[in-house]
């Protein structure tokens, strides 16, 4: 069955966000004034194939830990649903993306 | 010829681009701060190289908000020449003034390496100097050099000859391996479609004289001088 | 005194004895927050206390040296308007905890250090260690590590010219991140780290506070690795590069006028280091008042504001009444600066909170009081050991070929590439010989120039510039700067001073065959536990074989870094005196580098090869060991070895140069072929083994050798070149344009000394040797 | 009062992610094998002073078509809710953007 997990993945309290900072400083140099903070951080879709939706869970669990976020800077939450997505076969640059690889 | 140099906090090539204008093709050049908004004094302007605002968020994204955008804007509606390197071309996209957007290299790395250019197109402002299939060697040196626009825009670039550059091999196929980056269609530099404002992601201002390696860069600016002036290439 | 006490200075990782000195200084025991502050200050990283004495033994004076060891960089002297700061720093342990952002922190702390001497930096170089790459971990810091120093040198807009990197088991639970920074400047204006004249304001200028890092430097960089140390761990210090640019290009403003007394960066140990190291240099007290310095988060305590090592800031001491300019200087590029607090006559650090002092101890105690200890010193028994292996043992390779592909394709010896094709090694049109052959040769009339800052070039308003184009020189009549950073650890490792000496020697080697004269060092020393014995004799006698080849070679050290306590779990790495070379080219039309430029050259082979086999890659690679003695060095024949390259180059007869290192004579001779790429080039050459084993030879590491090529016409001339200066040579082959590469071993007949027998070893195309060779690294990262 | 917008920027189908497809290989690499697609888009947190949800709501509309995404590859769509987080300061670096004047 698969399901589809939407994983947000975000900065530490306490750890600096460059970006944030300067997207706060552009929103108010646009003339926003309300815009007291922006923190930047991924969101994740990942399609998931599960026996079940604990299953699945798990299996996006344990992925945000190794891979989609940095524990050491980061925190993962996410939710997830089942999905009637039908995938398109990744093509193109792929296959060059997926042999630099990440980690 | 009188050149601007446009610098955003964050820009890093302005002194680069300064040093070939000047020093390497006599031109007079000054640099034009991000919140100045007076243009009327050049011929011509360039957005250098580097990093505007850290690239962060998205490349130029945060740049084209500067008050110096809205006069480049005008200065391009008023068909007068505007170039924009690397990040210049990245902002050039995100501000709308030239189609496309430029995505992070396909291979996730940043790549600062030599490449060979295909001159595509060598009756424009920009490459008046080349002659059509010429190959330039020109490096590059970018993160996010990586080409992208809907099929339809894509079409549109060919149809009317917008495309500049393309990546290709030394003796100018253009292949797959041949790109940096992943860019589409092996593209490496595109005109808008009144043909006075050029966004590149190579760096012509780093192959000014062979003493770096290639002084194929000179082609380019030299094909904007010439085109200024009226008089015949000289390179 | 009673138990709970007793925790007090473990808890900021001093000593009890140090603790009671504390309280004689003051008179009193230490408040919470002094105790803080000379727990930082009396770390290791920050008061050098194990290293310091023996650090004494490095010469420092030179004719050309206008800033010595002490300040934030040294400064040599290179024409009489130009100057060069640079330094090395390491930042081992952040990387080890996340090897992006510690990396790139690493990169912009050492970035802050040459441009608060009033320097433009024009360059980074990087030494990297890490544990061998079929590990996934080794891949993750490696990977990291690279994208996060191209991300802020990158971002600056700096080019990384060169570097060093080796792979070896010693290093799985503890990499190291050095990189060194390289600025000019005009000799007169030097900046310093000193605090001046009661009443001057101190104003903290870039980045706001938060509580990035704390204790990064007392107890991250301070202490050994163990498991478990998580929740030691400060919070990761994220790199703002771009924030970082500002504040170089505000400070260059700055600078130009003459509003700062004196600048600091604000690096390990903040806002405490600083000004205790300002007021201590101006002989001078400091009253500071943490409430003024603009925070990021919100409660922050005292000691927090003292200790934090929020990145992108700096110190800066102010002539009192100009602070608006410098306020407006620094908005202009976007920047926060903030009056903290002034000067004081009375020699007293005082540290307020919102006005109630908190914190109030002598300056120079905090700076330069920290005990200076002699620690014990062994013998490592290791080394009896090592110095037992029997070569003998080893086979003799059936096939040449094989051997040399899999040297070739050893990570330590081929294409670095995959590195610095992630970093812009172009900027700012210096670079006229790029990474990828040995020193980086960077010309002085680049797009920087010392003392030159926007303003000075005037943005729109101050009209347009025009300058007479000048006609495109190759270089006649240039100067330059050729820089390399070098350390064959597994040499230090078998033979700590020779290996250290080395690794000075092979760094200006690497110079000397661009065409460059070496002109002093900076250096990194990257050791285990200092107050291990075995670990501390290592150290010291590192430190004497630096000494005795900067003497020699007349490098003088201008400054340096020292990483100790680079263990984990109580294995030390190979202890790492990272070399950084700075070299003086005159004429960069003579610039000269490796690949095989015309067919039918004539390949020379300058000094002695001896059958030394310890410490080499090829027994690393192909036996899996790592035995004997380094290899000899005789620094009076380096000395000759380098005069004679030199004179050679500048003669203008010298068409390619290469220093044989890693491998041996084989491997260095198919760098130049594989260098000669897009020309397929290749060679015929042949050596005499008769001395030894073939392999020794061949693959074996003496040392104080280069390789070069002439014109036929040539020979003459650079035979007696040789002659003249009493440098054993040998011609060993030809440039070939067919792109084979092809090596014989010529042993005397058994006949007669006179007869040879030619033993053809090796055969193979470049194109297959260039393929073993770029893919030494991609092929593991690819994964 | 304050709001906390979470934006959601996403690229649009048909373009390329080759971040999602390194992730993909990566998570391939680890042994699972029931991933068939990840694509890596960005979470922003926006905290908005309006006068009212309505108002803050259009805010963060405008910001998302204005600066947070590039409508040639993406998309983006958020969610709103009052918040009660107490902000430091809304400064930062903040000041950057601000003072160096983008209009
Ligand atoms: N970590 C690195 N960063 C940048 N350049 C590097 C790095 N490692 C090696 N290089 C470059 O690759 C080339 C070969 O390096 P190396 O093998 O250390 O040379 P050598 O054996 O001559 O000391 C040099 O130009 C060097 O600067
Ligand atoms: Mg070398």
């Amino acid at each position: 069955m698969l399901f589809k997990a939407e994983v947000k993945v975000t900065l530490k309290k306490g750890v600096l966000d460059p970006q944030g900072s300067a997207v706060e400083g552009a929103v108010k140099a646009l003339g926003y004034s309300g815009v007291p903070q922006v923190r930047i951080g991924k969101f994740i879709e990942v399609w998931v194939e599960g026996a079940s939706e604990d299953a699945a869970r798990e299996m996006v669990q344990e992925l945000g830990k190794k891979i989609l976020s940095n524990p050491v800077m980061e925190t993962f939450t996410f939710s997830l649903a089942p999905s009637s997505d039908r995938l398109v076969p990744a093509v193109g640059a792929t296959e060059t993306a997926t042999r630099t690889g990440v980690k | 010829m009188r050149f601007g140099v446009v610098v955003f906090p964050g820009t890093n090539c302005e002194m680069d681009t300064y040093h070939a204008l000047t020093q390497v093709l006599g031109q007079d050049a000054s640099y034009v701060w991000h919140q100045d908004r007076d243009l009327d004094r050049y011929d011509a302007v360039v957005l250098a190289g580097g990093f505007s605002y850290g690239d962060y968020l998205r490349t130029g994204a945060i740049a084209r908000f500067s008050p110096v955008m809205n006069s480049v804007a005008e200065f391009a509606a008023a068909g007068k020449l505007v170039i924009g390197i690397c990040n210049g071309f990245q902002i050039l996209c995100e501000v709308g003034l030239l189609p496309g957007a430029l995505q992070r290299n396909a291979h996730l790395q940043f790549r600062c390496d030599w490449t060979s250019l295909r001159v595509e197109n060598a009756g424009t402002a920009f490459t008046g100097s080349c002659s059509a299939g010429q190959v330039l060697r020109v490096p590059v040196n970018h993160g996010e050099g990586n080409y992208f626009a809907d099929p339809e825009t894509l079409a549109e670039l060919n149809q009317n000859h917008q495309v500049l550059f393309r990546y290709c091999d030394p003796d100018g196929s253009v292949t797959p391996g041949a790109s940096p980056n992943g860019s589409l269609e092996n593209i490496a530099g595109i005109m808008n479609t009144a043909g006075n404002v050029m966004g590149l992601m190579p760096h012509p201002e780093r192959a000014c004289e062979t003493i770096l390696g290639s002084a194929d860069g000179r082609y380019i600016f030299e094909s904007v001088i010439s085109h200024l002036t009226g008089r015949a290439a000289r390179v | 005194m009673s138990n709970p006490v007793e925790a007090v200075w473990t808890q900021v990782g001093l000593k009890e004895p140090e603790y009671r000195r504390v309280c004689e200084i003051l008179g009193r025991e230490p408040n919470h927050v002094e105790l803080q502050m000379f727990g930082v200050m009396w770390s290791e990283h920050c008061s050098y206390k194990h290293s310091r004495a023996a650090l004494r033994k490095l010469p420092t004076k030179g004719e050309h040296v206008i800033q010595g060891p002490g300040e934030n960089a040294g400064v040599i002297k290179v024409t009489d308007d130009l100057a060069v700061a640079f330094k090395i720093e390491s930042h081992n342990h952040p990387s080890f905890v996340e090897p992006f952002q510690g990396s790139a922190t690493g990169v912009g702390g050492i970035l802050r250090d040459v441009f608060t001497m009033g320097a433009r930096p024009v360059a980074i170089l990087d030494s990297l260690r890490f544990g061998p790459l079929d590990d996934p971990k080794q891949r993750h810091l490696f990977a990291g590590s690279v994208a996060g120093i191209g991300h802020y040198g990158n971002c600056m807009g700096i080019p990384t010219v060169g570097g060093e990197v080796y792979f070896d088991e010693s290093y799985r639970g503890n990499c190291l991140i050095n990189a060194m920074c390289v600025g000019i400047l005009e000799p007169g204006k030097i900046r310093k780290g000193i605090a001046r004249g009661a009443g001057n304001p101190i104003m903290v200028v870039g980045a706001r506070t938060g509580r990035d890092g704390i204790h990064g430097a007392s107890l991250l960089a301070s202490a050994e690795f163990s498991e478990g140390a998580e929740d030691k761990r400060p919070s990761v210090q994220v790199g703002d590069p771009f924030m970082e640019k500002l504040l170089l290009e505000a400070c260059l403003e700055l600078f130009e006028t003459d509003a700062v007394v004196g600048i600091q960066d604000m690096g390990a140990a903040g806002l405490i280091s600083s000004s205790s190291e300002m007021a201590a240099r101006g002989d001078c007290g400091l009253e500071i008042d943490v409430r003024k310095v603009p925070a990021r988060e919100e409660g922050m305590q005292p000691w927090e504001f003292l200790l934090s090592e929020s990145q992108e800031r700096m110190l800066v001491c102010v002539q009192a009444g100009r602070e608006p300019e410098v306020e407006a200087i620094f908005q202009k590029w976007g920047l926060l600066s903030a009056v903290i607090g002034q000067v004081t006559d009375d020699g007293m650090l005082r540290v307020l909170d919102g006005g109630a002092v908190v914190a109030e101890c002598p300056a120079h105690a905090l700076a330069d009081e920290a005990p200076v200890y002699h620690p014990e010193k062994r013998e490592p028994a290791y080394l009896a050991e090592l110095r037992k292996f029997d070569f003998a043992a080893l086979p003799q390779p059936d096939d040449y070929n094989d051997v040399l592909l899999r040297l070739l394709n050893s990570p330590n010896i081929g294409s670095k590439e995959w590195i610095y094709r992630q970093y812009d090694h172009m900027v700012l049109l210096g670079t006229v010989i790029e990474p990828g052959g040995d020193a980086a040769l960077l010309r002085l009339r680049s797009a920087a120039k010392p003392g030159i800052h926007l303003a000075a070039l005037g943005t729109v308003g101050n009209g347009a510039a025009r300058t007479e184009a000048s006609t495109p020189t190759d270089g006649e009549g240039e100067i330059g700067l050729a820089m390399k950073i070098d350390c064959n650890a597994r040499y230090v490792y078998l033979n700590p001073k020779r290996g250290a000496a080395i690794a000075v020697a092979e760094a200006a080697r690497n110079c000397v065959v661009t065409g460059a004269v070496p002109a002093a060092i900076t250096n990194n020393l990257n050791f285990g536990n200092p107050e291990k014995p075995e670990i501390f004799w290592t150290l010291d006698q590192a430190i004497d074989g630096i000494a005795e080849a900067c003497t020699a070679l007349r490098t003088p050290v201008t400054g340096g870094n020292v990483s100790l306590y680079n263990e984990t779990n109580g294995e030390a790495i190979y202890p790492t005196p990272t070399i950084g070379m700075i070299a003086v080219h005159q004429n960069l039309a003579r610039r000269t580098t490796p690949g095989f430029k015309h067919n039918g050259d004539v390949i020379v082979l300058l000094g002695d090869t001896k059958d030394e086999l310890g410490g080499s890659e090829y027994c690393k690679v192909i036996h899996g060991s790592v035995g004997g003695d380094a290899p000899a060095l005789d620094l009076a024949f380096e000395k000759k070895l380098h005069k004679v390259v030199l004179t050679a180059i500048h003669e203008g007869i010298v068409t390619a140069a290469h220093d044989v290192a890693e491998g041996g004579v084989v491997t260095a001779l198919a760098e130049m072929a594989i260098a000669a790429a897009p020309e397929a080039r290749g060679c015929q050459a042949s050596f005499f083994a008769n001395a030894g084993r073939v392999d020794g030879n061949l693959f074996g590491e003496s040392q104080s050798r280069v390789i070069l090529t002439c014109h036929r016409d040539d020979i003459v001339r650079m035979r007696s070149i040789c002659i003249e200066n009493g440098l054993p040579h040998r011609l060993v082959g030809d440039v070939t344009g067919d792109g084979r590469f092809k090596v014989a071993a010529l042993s005397a007949g058994v006949e007669s000394e006179s007869v040879f027998r030619r033993q053809e070893l090796i055969d193979l195309s470049v194109a297959e040797l260039t393929t073993a060779y770029k893919e030494a690294i991609p092929r593991w990262m690819r994964a």
